[in-house]
């Protein structure tokens, strides 16, 4: 029975590497920033909660399942908020899309000089 | 070959130093020099690691004696090595280079913040962090009396 | 030995983050992929906890999953206000929007 | 026996792995002409070495190493080129041949050198035989510390750690020093700007920052049982507070954390430190000799079940010696990281502008 499960949570860890190593070749390959962060964020929360989930199963029940359930609510709190301020710094310095409008918000067509390029 | 497998570590650790050593020569920007600084104490930390290691060992944690953890980690390590080298039950790593880096890392940043502190006011006093830029501004000082002086 | 594989796996998209890191045209890309960077170390340092039967390491990837967006947070108010010490707003009209 | 073969070989697959990551990311450290590339890699570098002293059994190091790369350095750095207008600088290739010719005569002499030290993880060579052999032997009856790693930093080499927690503090107060010792100008709110909220931000810290300081008592006292102690659990706790900055203004952490006290707390943790040495000495022991740390009249009085079990030998001594001495560490680490973060956040360069025309 225990070998059962720790050869299912074994293989929820390989589909979650799986999923990561996706969002990774997504991360390389999209064209901006815009993009890559969407690759990133959503399969680093499915990928982080497949690989957790897979290591509950080959734990067991113990203190060392509930160390997983806290990495995991914390993975699930912090990657989309630092994504959201990743976003939010590319935003509102001007960085424009190569895909989609830019000029949603007006309030950002005063700026003149993008920030946040190679040359500081 | 079989010195590069066994030596690895220090090979590269050795480069590493090199990289940051070569990044406070060459640098004329005192930010960056303060970063090559950093990368030069991170590499001597992790020598300073691959020298406490010991094969099959693990970290100088201590398990309880016929604990189940005690005896999986013990029935990692092979029989025959562990009776050659006159080990028995669990094998751990050194534990005193940990405590030696635990510490300097702590220390490493603390003097990396001086040091960025005193980049700081150069930038204040001098108007730039670069090095030809300072050296030619405290000749120009040295020469000329200032206006408060 | 799957987590041998799922290890492996993780090293490679480590290494991806890595050349994104690189090369990353600006610099957004570079926090992009030190962020996933981070969520990868979290997930490697548990699978390598089990690997080698301590899965007391566990610890070290809890504060990593805290903490991993500290920085993000701090280089987003570099390139948003180019100061550290202001408040980021919230709406006004919210609880505790007065900073 | 599958185990074996599988578990040595993946520690070694990860070493080497992970070293080959650390070059690329150092040679990408010294190519680029960005300074917030540089530092950005910095911390990817940083990130690669934790779990490297992972793999390399170090995870008290590994958890410092982890704290500080992620939070302090990138944060103290960013505020330092923040100071500075982040400049590059100008390369010419000719001004690189001669340190490019010391570094790599340097590195071959290093190289050389280093054919002659033993083999990786020899458990015979010098520097694991003697000493250090002594120490994992001797741990668990001399101090009664599951983590060997505390008991060599806090109870063996104490005097040492004295030494390493007053540099600390002086470069605390080296910075507040030279920096300053709080806000300057007015950190006013940035000016509103539409969508220029950070709702989540927010309610994502306030949700996340008592969860960071708890964690760092946690680590602070599981110190002698699991990996932690002081050092990691003060770092810790000053991202925690530094977090608090970042988000809610460096106003809001001063009033309730003032820069003063802050430099008080710095001072008090070495005392406490150097004080629980001097009451050893007082009960007629060496100085940071736990073992006399309770006279024995109160060591009598106290009863054996706290620590849960009568078999080993209590070393009350010890036990509250290394609790003593790990929060002095806290105190002193937390503090002066703080300190360290005020003078550089709480500076603006229009501060320096005014104090030179002064």
């Amino acid at each position: 029975m225990a070998d059962l499960l720790a050869s299912i949570g074994g293989g929820f860890v390989l589909i979650g590497v799986a999923l990561s190593v996706l969002g990774a070749f997504g991360i390389l390959k999209f064209p901006d920033v815009y993009t890559r962060i969407h690759a990133a964020s959503i399969t680093d929360t499915a990928g982080a909660s497949l690989v957790l989930l897979g290591l509950c199963l080959i734990a067991g029940i113990s203190l060392v399942t509930l160390k997983l359930v806290f990495i995991w609510m914390f993975v699930m709190l912090t990657t989309p908020v630092a994504a959201n301020a990743l976003a939010n710094a590319a935003f509102g310095s001007g960085h424009k899309p190569r895909i989609g409008a830019f000029h949603i918000m007006r309030s950002d067509e005063r700026r003149q000089t993008p920030r946040g390029t190679d040359a500081p | 070959m079989n010195f590069l497998a066994t030596h690895f570590n220090y090979i590269v650790v050795v480069i590493l130093l090199m990289a940051g050593l070569f990044l406070v020569f060459s640098s004329g920007n005192l930010i960056k020099r303060m970063i090559g600084l950093a990368m030069f104490q991170t590499s001597a930390g992790l020598f300073y690691i691959s020298l406490g290691k010991v094969s099959g060992g693990t970290a100088a944690i201590a398990v309880e004696r016929g604990s189940a953890e005690a005896q999986a980690l013990a029935a990692q390590v092979d029989p025959a090595y562990a009776a050659q080298r006159g080990f028995e039950g669990v094998i751990y790593s050194n534990p005193l280079p940990h405590a030696l880096i635990l510490t300097a890392i702590v220390v490493g940043v603390a003097t990396l913040a001086v040091g960025l502190a005193i980049a700081v006011r150069i930038r204040e006093a001098f108007g730039s962090v670069e090095t030809s830029d300072i050296e030619v501004l405290s000749r120009v000082e040295a020469t000329q009396p200032g206006p408060q002086a | 030995m799957l987590l041998l594989a799922g290890t492996a796996g993780l090293l490679v998209a480590m290494a991806m983050m890595i050349a994104r890191a690189v090369m990353g045209p600006t610099h957004y890309d570079r926090i992009l992929a030190v962020n996933s960077f981070g969520t990868k170390t979290v997930l490697l340092l548990a699978v390598i906890g089990f690997m080698f039967g301590r899965p007391a390491f566990l610890d070290i990837a809890i504060v990593y999953a805290l903490i991993n967006f500290t920085a993000t947070i701090a280089l987003m108010k570099f390139f948003r206000y180019r100061a550290l010490g202001q408040p980021l707003g919230a709406p006004p009209g919210e609880e505790g929007g007065n900073g | 026996m599958i185990t074996l073969p599988a578990s040595i070989n993946a520690s070694l697959m990860l070493d080497i792995v992970l070293l080959v990551m650390l070059l690329v990311v150092a040679g990408a450290i010294v190519r680029t002409r960005s300074l917030l590339a540089a530092i950005i890699l910095f911390s990817i570098y940083s990130l690669i070495s934790a779990v490297w002293l992972v793999v390399m059994d170090a995870p008290d190091v590994a958890f410092t190493e982890a704290v500080v790369g992620a939070g302090i350095s990138t944060i103290v750095l960013l505020g330092a080129i923040l100071l500075t207008r982040g400049e590059t600088e100008k390369p010419d290739w000719r001004k690189l041949i001669a340190p490019a010719l010391i570094c790599a005569s340097v590195g071959g002499l290093l190289i050389y050198a280093a054919m002659g030290l033993p083999e990786l993880g020899d458990p015979a060579s010098p520097a694991n035989a003697h000493v250090g052999r002594a120490y994992l032997q001797r741990t668990a009856s001399d101090i009664g510390v599951p983590n060997m790693v505390t008991a060599v930093l806090a109870s063996y080499r104490g005097l040492d750690t004295l030494g390493e927690t007053a540099v600390i503090f002086a470069a605390g107060i080296g910075v507040a020093l030279m920096l300053g010792f709080g806000p300057r100008s007015s950190l006013a709110p940035p000016p509103a700007q539409l969508g220029d909220h950070h709702v989540t931000l927010r309610v994502a810290a306030k949700m996340l920052i008592p969860l960071i300081a708890l964690f760092a008592l946690y680590v602070q006292f599981h110190g002698d049982l699991g990996a932690g102690g002081g050092f990691q659990a003060g770092v810790i706790m000053s991202v925690a507070i530094i977090l608090h900055a970042l988000v809610f203004g460096l106003r809001e952490t001063m009033a309730a954390i003032p820069p003063r006290v802050a430099r008080s707390i710095a001072s008090l943790g070495v005392l406490i430190y150097a004080g629980v040495g001097i009451v050893c000495m007082i009960n007629g022991g060496a100085f940071l000799d736990y073992d006399y740390l309770f006279p024995p009249e109160i060591e009598a009085q106290i009863p054996g079940w706290i620590l849960g079990d009568d078999a080993h030998a209590p070393h009350w001594g010890q036990h509250a010696g290394i609790l003593g001495i790990e929060i002095g560490v806290l105190l002193t680490v937390t503090a002066t990281m703080v300190t360290v973060f005020y003078g550089f956040a709480g500076r603006t360069v229009d501060d320096a502008r005014r104090e030179a025309r002064r």
